[in-house]
């Protein structure tokens, strides 16, 4: 592998006295790479004239490893890719499964598909939270405040499924188990605890001086070259988009449920970070409309399902909204109990692949935050 | 103006013992400086904090050094050897040079120094010395970034620092760190240059590099700046370095704007309760500054050259004007306390509120404050 | 006795580091070395007694000059440090005769020159008698030179203004 | 917070949630729009129009593929603007591309497959028309060995840059990768 670009190679030059251009590689192992994520940096002086991403370092070749397991087998891994939301993983994997195979799933386990969700949902958003505020030099401050609503979360789902990050808790047809006595009440508890979160964050970021000279007018995005560029999720409300996959292309028991879909105006650093605040709000709005309309008792398996799940050949293209954008499966079925292909669309993948072009131009630390803002997830882009 | 003499007159050996004491107690302040403040981060962010070696882990700091002290002593192939090698000590020796002057009681110091503030400017100028020799000597490019960021940044709030200053010394009329002490019997200066004391702290941040002006040092940019490449005894070299800056600042700035050991009614109280003071006092600063580390995020380079040369140098020229009109006509003092206070709140008011104006949070704050609020 | 070893300790590494400003194969080291000197020189100005020159000295070329020379060697040479030039250009012996001529005049006038008798109390600093030549006997001269810098200042802020809008 | 039995209240009526999802898809009004486009832009073109479970299915040959995506993006009554994903397949007929379209205009989603020859593996870049495709095609050459056209920069992006296999292929074995092939026998403990 060539360490440094050929091109910036030669103007090295090293009698003169004339300023070149350095090269900094930042990553695989840096403080706010996220996980193992690589760039290199061409600057001059403090401002970023190149910038060119490097990512792999966490590729477990997903898609090939599902094409060869069982279609239970394969839950697994598919709760490794966004792994600060692993239900949500779970519930697209499922999902497209139950829509090639024809599986009805029942009420109840619907409602609590979506409960688990949008904690996740919430579970992920309050990471990026922390781990921005933590790229900008609030030194942990931020990050712990993050974790603590987390840790509450990762209980909650620690005894609805007996796993904190992976918990494998959905099946194709419903979900492993029913949820444990008292869960509503932990859930409300959780649900104040983490809009207090969201107080907490506003008071300790979005006011602040710095954080907002910091962001504000930061690599603005426009509406059209979001959509060239295929961002999704956050990113595209941000610009001021109203598109949320939960109202555009309906799945689930989203119609029934009411939310706004939160937007920004000019698709800045500011606006990524302040539209995940409201949608987070959201989120925990759906919860509690689910944990009020939820059938209060009632099966969670589709009780019908064969011993060997074998799927009738056919494709779908099933997409949901993921924590960073649209998360979706193109699953392609020949008849066996293996899936013939599964390809991942992973929306930090697609959102990471405009980094380059929001990058340059901007200061080293701007290069820094505008990454975190993509709040990118490696196992997610790497597969 | 002399010190006490117990030392047989012999005024080098008297100086040698002075230095070892005050280079002693900054070791060990230093050690429970570095304890004090991951314990004082902990609270802020909800957690402990340092707590299993020793009682409440008072001796981590001491576990840490012993550490710092095993580990192997690394240097880059790349890296110019010498320049790599005294850039610690060339850090170092300013800070310990300001502590010589510093008045710790009325006669505790090393040396009372008739020219003690201008003392301090002008060792404070060779601050930088060894961070530019480590940021050059390392071989390394984030060391490089962080040494031209470093340089930059000191130079410029070198600028509103010095003058802060000059805009008391303006007032007391002396340069003698003791007699400005003196001075400050019945009030001390902040109370009538708050707005030199707001210039003075936010320069002795950048300074010191300390959230939010850590540009130099940033971790989540260039992950330890000039330090980066160093390891064990001369990374622990820059850490004592950095934290005995930190003290040495807090006391100057206590001695200078919150009348050191002089106030309230310290000098009939006798040393015990004088050294009392000025170390509270000096602590006092310190958790300003570990509070801000725990809070704010950071500024980016620009910005921050921005606020200097845009912002702190104009208004410390002006601070210096209008000191000089009151001092010239011998206006009452009291006066000059009020306009000065005034300038302070109005300055302070508008850099707060220029990032609340500037976020247009509330459209989305209401999003989730009113949840049936419309999202813009 | 101790001020006197001093003296000469100090006067050694005076001479020593500007040795080293010359013979040093890396700009960088020449750099440090022309730093030790010039400070070294402050601390020749203390045995004179005269302490306020001493920390202009040290503020100005200590903490401003050498500190501009390394952040100029910062940003104009390749991150990798200590990398050796060669020494001995076309212009040696130019250089060589413009060194001796300076040598000559300097030393013929400190011989020529009749030296004051040294100040005998140490704590008489003279900061109000300096503060009424600058500001009085020569306040238009101090005001002139302000509004110069003031003008050089603004003149490098509008010409860095307009690289950037390039 | 106190530990309280949470109040059991009345369950609410049930509602039909199967029916919902699939009655408010619009990939009727999709594939009547498409035929009539493609029937008056593109009249000789062998184009079949199909299904799969979720979307309104368009295979192309390859070589008609530029002008079908570009008629795709620009006519207004179909304004496909966003490349949301694309996927290689290898069928035993050989491999195919998916791409999937979706025009915010009017919420209409396109998959459309281009089927390679079995020797000939060379596709149309589009990165000219969706800068998103930079990174999905670079996947998809470094897993199955496409070849894009005009593609800027066609190194491998997930796998490290040297390295010349496709492991996504159905041929490519699961358990030993070529390069690997009769190095670890030796290492005891050590099994793939």
């Amino acid at each position: 592998m060539t360490v440094w670009p050929d091109t910036r190679e030669g103007t090295l030059d090293v009698g003169g006295f004339e300023t070149v251009d350095m090269t900094i590689n930042v990553g695989p192992q840096h403080p706010s790479t996220h996980g193992v994520f690589r760039m290199v940096l061409t600057v001059d002086g403090e401002r970023v004239v190149d910038a060119e991403p490097y990512i792999g370092y966490l590729h477990r070749g997903l898609e090939k490893l599902t094409e060869n397991s069982d279609y239970r087998q394969s839950m697994g891994w598919w709760d490794r890719t966004d792994y600060l939301a692993g239900m949500c993983c779970e519930g697209a994997y499922c999902m497209a499964v139950e829509k090639l195979a024809g599986i009805e799933v029942p009420d109840r386990a619907e409602y609590i598909r979506v409960i688990m969700m949008e904690l996740s949902r919430i579970n992920s958003h309050f990471m990026f939270f922390g781990a921005f505020g933590a790229d900008l030099g609030s030194f942990g401050t931020s990050f712990v405040y993050g974790w603590r609503e987390r840790e509450r979360i990762y209980d909650l789902f620690e005894e609805v499924a007996g796993d904190r990050m992976f918990p494998t808790y959905f099946r194709p047809g419903g979900l492993t188990m029913d949820l444990p006595d008292n869960f509503e009440h932990r859930c409300r508890w959780v649900l104040s605890s983490v809009r207090q979160g969201l107080e907490d964050f506003d008071g300790l970021l979005t006011g602040n001086e710095i954080f907002v000279e910091r962001c504000r007018d930061l690599s603005p995005v426009t509406q059209e070259q979001a959509i060239n560029w295929g961002l999704t999720g956050p990113m595209i409300r941000a610009t001021g988009l109203k598109w949320d996959i939960r109202r555009a292309e309906p799945y689930s028991i989203y119609p029934h449920l009411k939310f706004e879909i939160p937007v920004g105006r000019q698709g800045d650093v500011f606006d990524r970070f302040m539209v995940r605040m409201a949608e987070a709000y959201q989120s925990s709005r759906i919860i509690e409309q689910c944990l009020d309309e939820m059938p209060r008792s009632g099966l969670v398996l589709n009780p019908d399902l064969p011993t060997t799940l074998r799927v009738p050949a056919g494709e779908c293209y099933l997409r949901t909204e993921g924590t960073k954008g649209e998360y979706s499966v193109h699953a392609i079925s020949d008849g066996s109990n293996k899936a013939y292909r599964m390809k991942l669309r992973s929306p930090a993948f697609c959102n990471l692949s405009a980094l380059r072009e929001m990058v340059i131009g901007t200061y080293v630390a701007d290069a820094i935050i505008i990454l975190g803002s993509l709040d990118i997830v490696l196992g997610e882009v790497d597969k | 103006m002399d010190f006490a003499d117990p030392f047989f007159g012999i005024s080098w050996l008297d100086a040698l013992i002075r230095l070892v004491i005050v280079v002693g107690v900054m070791t060990l302040v230093v050690m429970y400086l570095i304890y004090g403040e991951r314990k004082l981060l902990g609270r802020f962010q909800q957690r402990k904090g340092p707590s299993y070696t020793g009682p409440a882990g008072l001796f981590q700091s001491f576990a840490d050094a012993i550490k710092l002290v095993g580990k192997e002593d690394l240097r880059p192939r790349n890296a110019d050897r010498w320049v790599f090698e005294f850039a610690p000590f060339a850090a170092f020796i300013p800070v310990f040079v300001i502590l010589v002057t510093l008045p710790f009681a009325q006669d505790w110091g090393v040396r009372n120094l008739g020219l003690g503030l201008f003392f301090v400017f002008a060792v404070l100028g060779l601050n930088i010395v060894g961070i530019l020799m480590a940021g050059l000597g390392s071989g390394n490019k984030y060391a490089l970034l962080g040494g031209v960021r470093a340089a930059a940044q000191m130079i410029s709030y070198e600028i509103p620092l010095v003058i802060s200053l000059l805009a008391v010394a303006m007032v007391a009329g002396t340069l003698n760190l003791n007699e400005i002490v003196l001075l400050q019997e019945n009030r001390p200066f902040v109370l009538i240059q708050p707005l030199a004391f707001v210039i003075f702290f936010t320069a002795m941040l950048s300074e010191l590099h300390r959230a939010p002006f850590d540009i130099p040092v940033a971790e989540s940019e260039i992950s330890g700046g000039y330090f980066i490449e160093y390891s064990g005894i001369r990374w622990s070299m820059f850490q004592l370095t950095e934290y005995a800056a930190l003290w040495a600042f807090s006391i100057f700035g206590a001695v200078v704007f919150l009348g050191g050991w002089a106030f309230p009614f310290g000098l009939e109280w006798g040393w015990g309760w004088q050294l009392f003071l000025t170390i509270f006092k000096s602590f006092f600063l310190i958790f300003l500054v570990m509070w801000m580390r725990a809070t704010v995020p950071r500024l980016r380079i620009d910005q921050l050259m921005n606020f200097c040369w845009k912002v702190l140098i104009e208004v410390s020229f002006l601070l210096i004007i209008v000191n000089g009109f009151f001092l010239y006509y011998g206006w009452s003092e009291t006066i000059l306390g009020l306009v000065n206070w005034a300038g302070a709140i109005v300055f302070i008011g508008l850099v707060y509120s220029r990032g609340i104006r500037r976020s247009r949070a509330r459209e989305y704050v209401g999003t989730y404050r009113n949840p049936e609020a419309a999202t813009p | 006795m101790a001020v006197e070893v001093l003296w000469w300790l100090f006067a050694i590494l005076i001479v020593g580091t500007a040795l080293g400003v010359v013979v040093s194969r890396s700009v960088i080291h020449a750099a440090i070395f022309l730093l030790v000197a010039l400070a070294g020189i402050a601390g020749m100005y203390v045995f004179l007694t005269v302490e306020f020159l001493a920390l202009v000295q040290l503020l100005i070329y200590g903490g401003a000059v050498a500190v501009l020379v390394l952040l100029a060697l910062m940003l104009t040479r390749q991150a990798t440090g200590g990398e050796r030039i060669s020494l001995n250009g076309p212009q040696a012996p130019f250089a060589a005769i413009a060194a001796i001529g300076l040598a000559a005049i300097l030393v013929a006038s400190a011989v020529v020159t009749t030296w004051p008798r040294l100040v005998d109390d140490p704590d008489a600093v003279p900061l109000g008698r300096i503060s009424e030549v600058l500001f009085e006997d020569f306040g238009a001269t101090f005001i002139l030179v302000s509004i110069l810098l003031l003008v050089a200042v603004v003149g490098a802020i509008i010409l860095a203004r307009q690289e950037d809008a390039e | 917070m106190t530990n309280e039995e949470p109040q059991q209240t009345e369950s609410p009526p049930a509602r039909p949630l199967a029916t919902l999802a699939s009655t408010q898809s619009p990939n009727q009004q999709l594939r009547k729009t498409l035929e009539d486009t493609l029937a008056k832009v593109h009249p000789n073109t062998p184009f079949e129009i199909g299904e799969t479970k979720t979307d309104v299915n368009l295979h192309c040959p390859p070589e008609h593929f530029a002008a079908l995506v570009t008629t795709l993006k620009e006519r207004k009554e179909l304004a496909f603007d966003m490349l949301r994903n694309m996927s290689g397949v290898d069928y035993e007929e050989g491999l195919t591309c998916a791409y999937h379209f979706y025009s915010f205009a009017h919420n209409y989603s396109l998959q459309v497959t281009v089927k390679c020859p079995p020797d000939n593996t060379h596709i149309p870049s589009l990165t000219g028309l969706y800068a998103a495709a930079l990174w999905h095609e670079r996947e998809a050459a470094e897993m199955f060995g496409f070849v894009f056209d005009g593609h800027p920069n066609l190194k491998n992006l997930l796998l490290e840059e040297d390295l010349n296999i496709h492991p996504l292929l159905k041929a490519h074995p699961l358990a030993k990768p070529e390069i690997l092939q009769g190095i670890e026998e030796s290492k005891p403990g050590f099994d793939f």
